[in-house]
């Protein structure tokens, strides 16, 4: 059993890192989404990242090839990130309160990247009802000298269909 | 009245009004739940209803279930490669038969008794069937229960529990024409691709129907899109735009300024590389269905309404959309995207993140579609049992001004609703549901020939 | 009678008996969901109810949206300055017109089509109006829906859905001076304060009106709050203290052995700075009200109730509570400070803090009041459809000994009650909703003279 | 006839075919909520109802509070030592009176305003009864609401909310000794334990009651289960085992090939040490209660249904089990292990791990049953409303070739079921709720003499 | 980036800590309070500390100044405490059953204090009813010799409204 | 207050572990369950372990002696793995989806073993419904020199009651 100073840390492009840096990466991202800041959300992707979110029956095929939710390249991340800053997304204007749970923070090393998983819960009020997204993200995070970037930022939901009035107007 | 307003019983569900040229559409057909079981009894147990397609089957012993007007089925195709719908409810004693969602079978065996059936329904097994009289008989009476009409159209497989109900094709129209377009958009035929959207909306069906003929919404409530084009180097136009109706309620809207035809129209968000792509599939087609008839096919994008829960989009992609009613204020939706069988994958990505990148609960237009799905179905709370009766009515009036002088409705028009609502009346069979004041004219268009 | 006691229908609601002084309420009244829409139909929608405070939207432009009766509205205040409640439902199609929950804005524009709307109900624009016949007409017709009535006194918003409702002043009658009274308190006069309470309970509407004119359940249910404000120097006592019925359903607890009358009274627990404001404010008082009407307004604490959705708590500082139904099972709950509008900021800490230390889900005491409605709601399921249907009513008999004399009942007793269910099953209209045994007396006491 | 399927009213419930020996039962009978109100009203209301066990209220001032037939009730063993079943409402206004959900006490105070009652019922003290007429008359008047009738066999307490119910034991009938049966285990007498299972099911009550009745489902839906038995030495069988109707709808399974009778008949899964103890225990047993009584005692597995909401298990172990249904669709259930009052620590041990690894939503195979349940309950709706009726029935037709001629029905047969179906039927009063085709028989086979 | 020895230590007034120390201090009073054990809960507070849980239209105002649920100075802490303490608590006689969950806990120096925030999700179970209460803490911690006390203790809902049946008759 | 790099570490028959070990221990555990890993997930189990769900009206009493939903010895945990690896386990074929929140992680040490104490949250989605599953873990660990290993298994209940359609035949 190794030491506890060393314990769990992962090495990546000669990064040496702690699932403790993770999760404060992630939770940082859950604060900056809470709180609207889409500009600063913007800035903790790598450019060239992707974000996706498969349907309800994935079973790990590629969204390249597959119906999903949401499939953005970088160019359409910054159209995303656009549209959510204007007034005219009416899905989202008014704006959605979100509450974020992020739990069962798992990093593995995968060649030059940061595998990531964890689970999450997502609360959404708005309108009087009160949503709550369930599942998991599996992302791939790129540690550069100024911290960690998505490469990949995947969430992947538990349920079986998005139940009503939820949906993904806004980031999950 | 408002004992009344409380069910809709017995009142206009639309009034047409043909000296003010005005139609107006009672609220409660959005709200109440009695209108709601009288739509599945007079419209779902006795239409053809969209079911799935071919394609979300293709090989022998595929099996789907899927639930359609409340009713759990099993589509699948048989050993012998037919397809078929059965009631997924044992003949025994009701149980569940099929429980997973999705898979390849021969059989299909209950687990509380052990009863087994095989994919064209046959009984494969009873344990210890002595314990009945005749067992002959009892295999016989015992077949798995198939829905009443199985009927397909280009790969689309309709289905309906009324056996009574009229030939698919008869049902289907004009409206058919539009599905083999579909299909001609490449010579390889159209498949659909896992990965279906399955979502639920807090609105009535309907709002989702008229969203989807309304070409007034476009560009206020799609506003972030139509700029998301923009930058991309398309200019989008509502001008010189059409909405038809086809009949037995069936819809089409016709948009040529609105882009997104892959592998058709180029457009610079596409890339370079797509551009040789795109004229390459442009000549072949030209040449397979002639001039005209390619130009019908590629050069519009259309949004086709099949009554009474079927939406083609062809457009920013291809996808169907399946409608399912839960209750008066939640339906069930899912969209499956389709695909040509044969295509280059770098066309494929392009056409995958396109296509999403519309439609869809994820996308950047759909969610603002189901806003405003949702922000009627709170928002008509606001008459319900009003006194002053004649607040609790939508207007869906534009365009009627061309339409007393028999001139085609705009997409921006509301005359493709008004078609819809005209049929939903009488296919839903409410007394006195429809009042017309003034004098309505002759006969409205109908239809539009592109053979 | 099980069937009967399903809806409650044609049974009798109260049974007031005058030989065996004994007053029974029907807890159907609290569980039928069919007696729930009588109350929407008979008297949410016919009756005036409070809307809000004028102090909510005090400047030009402001608006809150708010649910009424099930009903979402639009309290506003226009460019000049009036207050209004529109329909928040667009004349279109019936969107949610205004989505913000509060702001301020001149005008509303519906994200679905961008119909425009002037916050005097105006119509601003909407696009492309030449495709409707007479675009002027067209304007006049889809102004925003304004509530039937609004009419306001002392700054208390009040609406009817029914254009034929009384005169405000009519039908507040003997609760409007406790109104005046409250504005009286300060010179400044009153304002509501941002941080809303907004909160739901499971259980009947009624039972909260209940409770609320209910000084017999104050020593056992609030056990800890008694003890803490004895522990803080102050000795709580229900003597000599009475309920009022002002008619029309309204009604009044006047409470002077409960305390908490911050810059009237002085408490120790207010601590000694706060003891010369006070002194200095009641001089004030005097000099501006005179002695008695000074006393009036000073040395009684009020909860006032104004049938059928206000209370106003004019004790442990001043809260406005609106009663929202939702069903016969729950209710959702508004609560807002009303405090002077100029005042020492460390008096204001002490109001906040006071006023909340006892009211609010979150209190010391108003938690042990929702756990009453609560476990009632819960309890009387015991007897639904009890075939010993007299078990089936509860009690509300204190006093009756009393009241069969003419003399006025204390806020012990259960008479503001009797009040209330006496106006409720005429205003309700159920038909032989009262059953009266023996002789009633020829009149019941009513109002209270302080001018 | 859909409008007929949406209450099922004026539908037979039940087809009895005498030429096609076929026995169909409708599946509006597990769906509708007019029919769970009939039930609730006609069949809970007047029926005997099973409460719970004496063991647990043991000691005087013991109490539980309980929900039956959806009325919270307390259950208690008042200081005198006699056992009570109140209704947990005050008589006051109404309040659940013990919110507590179980504990010790000689008195229940209402929180509200303090009115408190002994055990036995009577008032002991209202604050301020001078504010009342008569305040003798009053404490009278006012005592705790009894469930009027109350009887108890073999430590089982019943109740009825019908006062003109028939005595108990001519209600349980043969069903009685069965429960004497359980009783005659052990010499000690049987003791319920605390750790009560409390779940619920998605799924009609009487699907649970047909599947304790189906031995015809044990081997395929618990398949794992006796895949672990096999391993564990003991070789299920199904062979010549009997299910018996026993009257007024209660009926009885009689399991001898499914083991699990600990203390009673050794298995290798119950280890050496256990050998020597279930030989000394059964060797009592003959003596106490001779050769043939312990025969019956010990070697058979019964599994009882006391109609309507008992089920008593005594196989793997003893459990209580009780049906509340909550509306067609949902039912709660309850249970209890029943275990010798004296028993060694190993055979404790041994008997709790061995019945919840059994029953229970936790063990090896309830969990199977309950998907059952769901499953069918799911699955009827593919036939609601259906146009071909005949379709929206399940079979129970299994062994009418046995029973035509009177032959004894087997445990895997559906006889029992049958004669649940008639019982209820009857009880729960549907017009034309039986149809019968062809010659029935005179009479069924009813009952079973073991002493 | 820093090695993992020190990473994610903040120090205040001389003490230093990392987010591990307070989400233990964090987590031990989930469990005092869902054990019901509120003289020790009484004890995690620092002489004069607060409790506040604004309305759910909060909007950063100070609740001197504003309607809000709870507003407890010290005194009244106290005086929350002995009703909770007492069986006269009707709201909470019998208690409660809730389970807490504490996430994306965040630390950073605030003056002489450390301001901390996470997720919470509060789930109460009474009456046949299972409740949930979602929200965030800022909290305000002072640094002690003896550990980590409050100094203000805020719970923020996420809820538009506080649903059916919900209450704040224990603590949040 | 102790320095940053010992703080936490508990020493269990000469074993030092950290908070951070038993939250990946769980976390693989959680990950493990979610991905129907049966036989891993017995791995994970001491020989002679127990696995116990008691009944919602648990107040602390032995299972020997009591009803409960799940009492498993060894033999009756291998017998429960090989059922749910069956085809034939009907009530988990198809498998439930879950989805596994595992927070408040505590470690005590407690002879030659390891408490630990944690709040879970098991979403679960199958047929339709999304049932939610909220409870306690309080386990007993052995930490040997392959890692920590469960000797006592206990999911403690929240819930008054099952909730309609929950039930226990997948691991919670
Ligand atoms: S219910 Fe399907 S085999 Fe019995
Ligand atoms: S619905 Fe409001 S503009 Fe059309
Ligand atoms: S309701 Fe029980 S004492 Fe008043
Ligand atoms: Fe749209
Ligand atoms: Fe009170
Ligand atoms: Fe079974």
């Amino acid at each position: 059993m190794t030491a506890v100073g060393e314990y769990g840390v992962v090495t990546v492009a000669g990064h040496a890192l702690s699932r403790a840096q993770v999760e404060d990466f992630l939770y940082e991202e859950a604060d900056i989404l809470d709180a609207w800041r889409y500009d600063d959300w913007l800035a903790l992707f790598a450019q060239g990242a992707r974000y996706e979110i498969p349907t309800t029956d994935y079973a790990g095929w590629s969204l390249h090839e597959s119906g999903s939710f949401v499939d953005d390249d970088y160019d359409l991340l910054l159209a995303r990130v656009k549209r959510l800053k204007s007034r005219k997304a009416h899905a989202e204007n008014p704006h959605s309160r979100t509450h974020r749970l992020i739990s069962n923070v798992r990093a593995f090393a995968h060649e030059d990247k940061l595998r990531v998983t964890a689970s999450f819960v997502v609360h959404r009020a708005r309108d009087g009802q009160f949503d709550t997204y369930v599942g998991r993200y599996e992302h791939l995070l790129l540690p550069t000298d100024d911290g960690l970037r998505f490469w990949l930022r995947r969430s992947i939901l538990t349920h079986e269909a998005l139940p009503a009035g939820a949906r993904l107007s806004f980031i999950l | 009245m408002p004992q009344a307003g409380r069910d809709g019983a017995g009142m206009p569900m639309i009034v047409e009004d043909w000296d003010r040229l005005t139609f107006r559409v009672n609220r409660e057909a959005y709200r109440s739940s009695e209108i709601f079981d009288r739509e599945r009894d007079n419209v779902w147990l006795q239409n053809w209803l969209y079911l799935g397609h071919e394609t979300e089957i293709a090989k022998p012993n595929d099996f789907i279930v899927r639930t359609l007007a409340g009713r759990p089925l099993i589509f699948c195709r048989d050993t012998d490669g037919e397809v078929r719908a059965w009631l997924n409810s044992c003949p025994h004693r009701g149980t569940v038969l099929c429980r997973e969602t999705t898979g390849s079978s021969k059989l299909f065996q209950c687990f509380y008794h052990a009863w087994t059936f095989r994919n064209n329904g046959d009984v494969a097994a009873i344990p210890d069937d002595s314990a009945y009289e005749g067992s002959e008989g009892l295999r016989e009476s015992m077949k798995l229960r198939a829905v009443p009409r199985l009927e397909t159209h280009e790969g689309y497989v309709f289905v309906s529990f009324n056996p009574d109900v009229p030939p698919l094709l008869e049902h289907l129209g004009d409206a058919a024409d539009y599905m083999t377009m579909i299909e001609q958009q490449h010579v390889s035929g159209m498949t659909t691709l896992p990965g279906v959207q399955l979502y639920s909306v807090r609105g009535n069906w309907k709002l989702a129907v008229e969203n989807a003929m309304d070409g007034y919404h476009f560009s206020p409530t799609h506003n972030t899109f139509v700029g998301y084009l923009r930058e991309n180097g398309f200019a989008v136009t509502d001008d010189d735009q059409y909405a038809y109706n086809l009949g037995n309620g069936h819809s089409l809207l016709v948009l040529t300024g609105h882009g997104g035809r892959i592998s058709m129209i180029w457009e610079p968000r596409f890339g370079e590389d797509e551009r040789a792509r795109t004229a390459a599939h442009r000549k072949e087609m030209t040449e397979r269905l002639g001039e005209q008839r390619a130009h019908y096919v590629a050069d519009e994008s259309h949004i086709l309404f099949v009554f009474p829960n079927l939406l083609l989009f062809d457009i920013e992609g291809l996808s169907i959309r399946q409608l399912e009613p839960v209750s008066a204020a939640q339906t069930d939706v899912r969209a499956w995207q389709l695909v040509p069988r044969v295509e280059d994958p770098a066309s494929r990505a392009l056409r995958m993140k396109t296509v999403v990148s519309f439609v869809g609960p994820g996308g950047l237009a759909t969610p603002d579609d189901i806003e405003a799905y949702e922000a009627v179905q709170r928002g008509i709370e606001a008459t319900a049992n009003e006194r002053r009766g004649e607040l609790d009515f939508s207007d869906m009036s534009r365009g009627m001004v061309d339409e007393v002088k028999g001139v085609q409705g705009r997409s921006i028009d509301e005359g493709a609703m008004r078609g819809f609502w005209r049929h939903w009346v009488s296919a839903v069979g409410i007394d006195n549901g429809l009042r017309v004041d003034g004098k309505r004219p002759a006969s409205f268009l109908e239809g539009r020939d592109v053979r």
